[in-house]
């Protein structure tokens, strides 16, 4: 060790964001104190970020198996057979910190990160998604927040030549002070040439490749696991700047690489740096590994081992090859105008060296740095806002005579509003693949060189999870899912962005536990393995916390290309039939919400048997060729489900007559949120073959009305309720987004 | 005729220090490959006139910093210095 | 007939290019690559297909035009040889010179990713020749930097020379501001040289001519380009 | 031990007259929106900034105005500008 390090004092210890007993615990199982740089690679590999202390715990509820899971939680991305020899490897993961400081970068960022989790295991990756949170649209703030967050997904994504085919964007003043970017990725691997990061063999060589090291972002990952306060702009040096360009090189060279046999184990440099990718894939390969610093690649002169370990420099990978392939790999890395070089070897011990010009810097057990930080089962704690907030009181709120103008302004208000604004900013479509463009339930790609396709969702309502956590996270599930199905796809795996507020607050800690339960428990009950995840903590300015926010990503498989269903209606003459029932259900509704400014109630009831089975009722009228559409009753309910069907068709809308028999209040019946309905669309010769379906699996299931004219007429009880022209709607819906971000 | 004061603002933005320029880098690779090999270092930014009417330079100042902070520059990342002409 | 085409870093709509060449129109398709020093003379249409060349930095298409294939192309191009530039393979050529003008920054200031309809203003090229009659077609665009822009002159002179090959239109043809998606002088979307063999168009028509979408309008500009070469006709 | 003269070209590109800055004319619009009416016009543009080891001033010169014209620079549609500063 080099006799001029400084001791260690409390003071240094807090600025790294730990605490005073977990520094005891370092020095008793290390046996000595560490050195400044040991102790920054402790900070950032025990951080929330890195170690998942307090949500580890639970996190073993989930289900993470199933006969097509090849790789569950724990590698980069998890990874899931398709059939066919091909597998899809999948991920989400957010960017909320660093997107608030500075929402371009940090949402370009963002995107960056979650592809190298996927090109990593080698995967080329085909689609992106994003799931959008901000506060209030009319708060001060949000335009500027939004505008950088799509122009930094945009430009990233776009670059790289990776289509962004889907994503959700919501508007909350709950998220005033802290946004949330999470961003999903998909890729396509032959299902025998999975990558994993694990170091192994000893005497192989570590390969450094990407860009250069800088100074920036050192501490990204501490950031990401402390709550903002007025002297987060103290740390906004941090902040990385992405390059797209960079990275598409980065992702060619790896794919050209993988196609070789020189590559023992690689991963790429995310949160933590060249300290995480060396820490892990050691761990992973039971192996140790010496490092030398000097040949690190390096953009700024001066650079201490502290810098270099703890950088949080974009576009950067870490490969062991077999010895002998070096070279061969160098010049693969050059052909890309890449930066390379070996950095380092594989060693039998399971111990990381770092050396700086051969003297040793660091010298540190892989496993007590990877796996050494205590899981923290955190108390818990059901919060004192429920009790006020958990019923809803309808005494007070009038029910409607007429819904027209309430249609109106629930499908202009920004979270039902059309969403072209976001998705025409992104390349949708390169590649080749996407058959179902954004702007149906779900984003529809085909598998090329086989007849399927898979079908992709992001959803997650906040505000159900607000009211109760629990079955807030199965109605994610659940939606998700049916946004699948009404595709014409099965689910086959999901991945989770567990966004929480600070989990040292017994509350916050309540809501997480609640929502990893109700979440795991859907996920058993429709059969689908949770193969990847993210937890992202501290989601809060000045105790303020964002509403529990567990997104979800499903990833659904057509067995045949041509199940391809959307969500609009198709012809004149069509009928429409409503799956499932209507109950009298407005709490944690839109409606509320827009309309009387109430956050309150029980979520909808889910019933998951019965979504099961309409599922499946849904699937086979769509595989047997009955239905050209299926809609999604989601936030707005069935009248804002039915103005989409007329008006959501990429050229000309189309009216619907529709006559709705009701037991309840109008409001309800119209923008009400029960669970489990789809709207499907069949032609009139269909209706008997359809109705028998329905009836053979015992589904509540009616023929409401009839495609055609120039209108959308809702009737109920024989009485007009709506009776709007659907161009009007249109427009209505459709510029509504970019008025409040522009 | 009233003539009304003109104020010329020319504002410059840099990436700060060990921020990574990836423009600036491209561009140099692209000039190392086109033979000039004198170029060290390349930096790219951002060059802005802003023209002003009726205002002193007194009461431009502090305006155009504000707008720098605001709208032109990113201070997470990027720095700006301006000049005024009149 | 063999195609061929050019891969920059930093190009994205390579692979789907090549595909419709090779998967859809079975049509004899290789790869060249940006730092080969290469005859070109084998090949019958060369092909810069869309993407983000050394990531569009400074601006679209200005370093990619200095890449070592640059120069096979553009001798390639002045022996007569078919060049189709895409979106940012049209960038490329304005940068090089291979095509007049220049394209900028949409007005929207934002990309623009979807179908739009362009009207086929010369029937007659080497890459229209099977659009006669068909002459709205939907395309999708997907760029930042899509406004093409000419001076007067320059604007008289395609005129003239009937070097406008495409407009963004409205539904029926229509070609006014309304449909103007990025602010293009006179709302061009796609030019040809003056000899005829080389052409550049923001749209992409690589995405919609595969069989599995039921939009195949891109389509006629491939098998425009096939009929010409197979005719032997020079451009 | 041997000084090399170090040369710093700072280079401004700014549209031609008659080519419209769509950039220039959005930010113009976004400071009326936030209540600079002040503001009369803009002009938004690139600024480089090329670092040089090894060359005088007098071999800069028609290097730089090479590289504008070249790479930095399209003159259809920009005009530029330099200083050289050792
Ligand atoms: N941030 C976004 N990025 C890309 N596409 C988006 C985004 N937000 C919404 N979309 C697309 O808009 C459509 C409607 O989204 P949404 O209203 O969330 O649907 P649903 O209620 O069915 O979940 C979907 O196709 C979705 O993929
Ligand atoms: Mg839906």
């Amino acid at each position: 060790m080099k006799p001029v390090t400084p001791t260690i004092t409390p003071d240094m210890v807090r600025q790294h964001g730990m605490t005073l007993e977990e520094f005891r615990r370092i020095q008793d199982l290390l046996g000595r104190a560490p050195n400044v740089t040991e102790l920054g690679i402790f900070s950032v590999m025990w951080s929330e970020h890195c170690s998942y202390k307090s949500s580890r715990y639970y996190l073993k509820k989930l289900p993470t198996e199933g006969p097509r899971v090849l790789q569950g939680p724990g590698e980069n991305a998890g990874v899931v057979d398709i059939g066919d020899g091909m597998a899809v490897v999948f991920k989400i993961e957010s960017h909320n910190h660093p997107s608030f400081i500075e929402p371009r970068q940090g949402a370009a960022t963002g995107v960056g990160g979650i592809l190298r989790d996927i090109f990593t295991m080698g995967a080329r990756p085909i689609a992106l998604m994003n799931s959008l949170r901000f506060g209030a649209a009319d708060h001060p703030r949000t335009r500027f927040l939004v505008n950088g967050v799509v122009d930094g997904i945009s430009n990233y994504g776009n670059c790289t030549g990776v289509p962004t085919v889907g994503g959700e964007i919501y508007f909350d003043p709950c998220y005033n002070g802290n946004i949330l970017v999470n961003v999903f990725c998909l890729g396509l691997v032959p299902s025998d040439k999975i990558f994993l990061g694990n170091a192994s063999g000893v005497g192989n060589p570590v390969i450094y490749f990407g860009s250069k090291t800088g100074r920036d972002g050192i501490h990204g990952a501490s950031m990401a696991s402390s709550e903002f306060d007025e002297s987060s702009e103290e740390k906004r040096p941090t902040v990385q700047v992405g390059d797209p360009f960079a990275e598409k090189l980065l992702i060619e060279a790896c794919l050209e690489l993988m196609n070789e046999d020189w590559v023992v184990g690689i991963q790429d440099m995310g949160a933590a740096g060249l300290t995480c990718s060396t820490f892990e894939m050691a761990g992973r390969g039971g192996t140790g590994i010496d490092l030398e610093l000097s040949r690190v690649p390096k953009r700024e002169e001066g650079m201490t081992p502290y810098d270099i370990l703890l950088s949080e420099s974009q576009e950067r990978m870490l490969v062991v090859v077999h010895k002998g392939m070096e070279e061969e790999a160098l010049a693969l890395f050059h052909k890309w105008d890449l930066d390379a070089a070996i950095v380092g070897e594989v060693t039998d011990k399971p111990v990381v060296r770092i050396f700086e010009n051969g003297n040793e810097v660091v010298n540190l057990p892989v496993e007590l740095v990877v796996d050494g930080a205590l899981d923290l089962k955190r108390p818990t704690k059901k919060p004192g806002y429920l009790q006020k907030v958990d019923h809803v009181n309808l005494a007070d709120v009038p029910d409607l005579a007429r819904g027209d103008e309430t249609l109106k302004k629930l499908l202009a208000s920004p979270n039902i509003a059309n969403k072209h604004w976001v998705y025409e900013q992104y390349d949708h479509m390169v590649r080749l693949n996407t058959l179902g463009l954004p702007g149906s339930d779900a984003a529809v790609l085909r598998v090329k060189g086989t007849k399927k396709a898979l079908a992709l969702s992001v959803d997650c309502n906040s505000r159900y999870c607000y009211l109760d956590p629990f079955h807030g996270a199965q109605i994610a599930v659940a939606e998700c899912v049916r946004n699948i199905v009404c595709s014409g796809g099965g689910p086959i795996g999901l991945t989770n962005c567990l966004n929480f507020g600070n989990p040292e607050k017994p509350e916050i800690m309540w809501q997480f536990e609640q929502a990893v339960s109700g979440m795991g428990e859907a996920c058993k009950f429709f059969n689908i393995p949770v193969v990847s995840g993210n937890v992202s903590l501290y989601n809060e300015t000045i105790g303020e916390a964002i509403y529990p926010t567990p997104t979800v990503a499903v990833v659904g498989l057509l067995e045949d290309r041509t199940y391809h269903t959307t969500q609009w209606f198709k012809e004149e003459g069509d009928l429409v039939g409503l799956i499932g029932l209507t109950m009298e259900e407005l709490g944690g509704s839109e409606y509320l919400s827009v309309m009387c400014e109430r956050v309150e109630g029980k979520p909808p009831y889910l019933d998951l048997p019965l979504a099961r089975t309409i599922n499946n009722l849904c699937l086979s009228l769509i595989k047997d060729g009955l239905a050209v559409s299926a809609h999604d009753c989601s936030e707005g309910g069935l009248g804002v489900a039915l103005a989409e069907s007329c008006i959501s068709h990429p050229h000309a809308p189309t009216g619907a007559v529709l006559d709705v028999e009701s037991t309840i209040r109008n409001d309800a019946c119209l923008f009400g949120e029960s669970q489990s309905r789809i709207l499907v669309s069949f032609s009139a010769e269909s209706r008997t073959a359809v109705e028998e379906k329905a009836k053979a699996v015992g589904v509540p299931f009616k023929v409401i009305g009839k495609v055609g004219g120039d209108s959308l007429v809702v009737n109920v009880n024989g009485e007009e309720f709506i009776n709007e022209e659907v161009s009007h709607l249109k427009k209505l819906w459709m510029g509504a987004l970019e008025s409040y971000v522009r | 005729m009233i003539i009304r004061p003109e104020m010329l603002a020319k504002i410059h933005i840099t990436f700060k220090n060990g921020v990574l320029d990836p423009q600036g880098k491209a561009v140099h690779h692209a000039l190392k490959d086109l033979g000039y090999d004198e170029v060290s270092g390349i930096q790219m930014g951002k060059y802005l006139e802003v023209r002003m009417e009726g205002v002193s330079r007194e009461e431009a100042e502090p305006r155009v910093k504000e707008m720098c902070e605001k709208l032109f520059a990113n201070t997470v990342i990027e720095s700006y210095r301006f000049t005024l002409d009149s | 007939m063999n195609c061929g085409v050019v891969v920059f870093p930093g190009s994205n709509c390579d692979h789907d290019c090549f595909h419709i060449l090779k998967h859809v129109f079975k049509l004899h398709t290789e790869w060249i690559w940006h730092k080969g020093d290469m005859d070109l003379s084998r090949f019958d249409l060369i092909v810069l297909p869309g993407g983000f060349s050394y990531g569009d930095y400074l601006r679209a298409g200005a370093i990619a035009q200095f890449s070592t294939v640059m120069k096979d192309v553009i001798r390639f191009a002045e022996s007569g040889g078919r060049v189709l530039g895409i979106c940012n393979g049209f960038q490329v050529l304005v940068e090089a010179k291979l095509l007049p003008g220049a394209l900028i920054q949409n007005n929207t200031q934002k990309f623009i990713c979807k179908t739009v309809p362009v009207r086929v203003e010369n029937t007659s090229t080497a890459f229209t020749g099977e659009c006669a009659g068909e002459s709205v077609l939907n395309i999708p665009i997907a760029h930042h930097q899509g406004s093409y822009f000419i001076d007067p002159d320059g604007l008289r002179q395609l005129e003239e020379n009937r070097q406008v090959v495409f407009r963004y239109c409205g539904p029926s043809g229509e070609v006014t501001d309304e449909f103007n998606p990025n602010g293009s002088v006179g709302n061009i979307a796609g030019i040809i040289n003056e000899a005829g063999n080389v052409m550049g168009l923001m749209p992409h028509p690589e995405r919609c001519a595969d069989p599995a979408w039921p939009n195949l309008d891109g389509q006629l500009i491939f098998k425009s380009i096939i009929k010409s070469l197979q005719s032997g006709v020079s451009a």
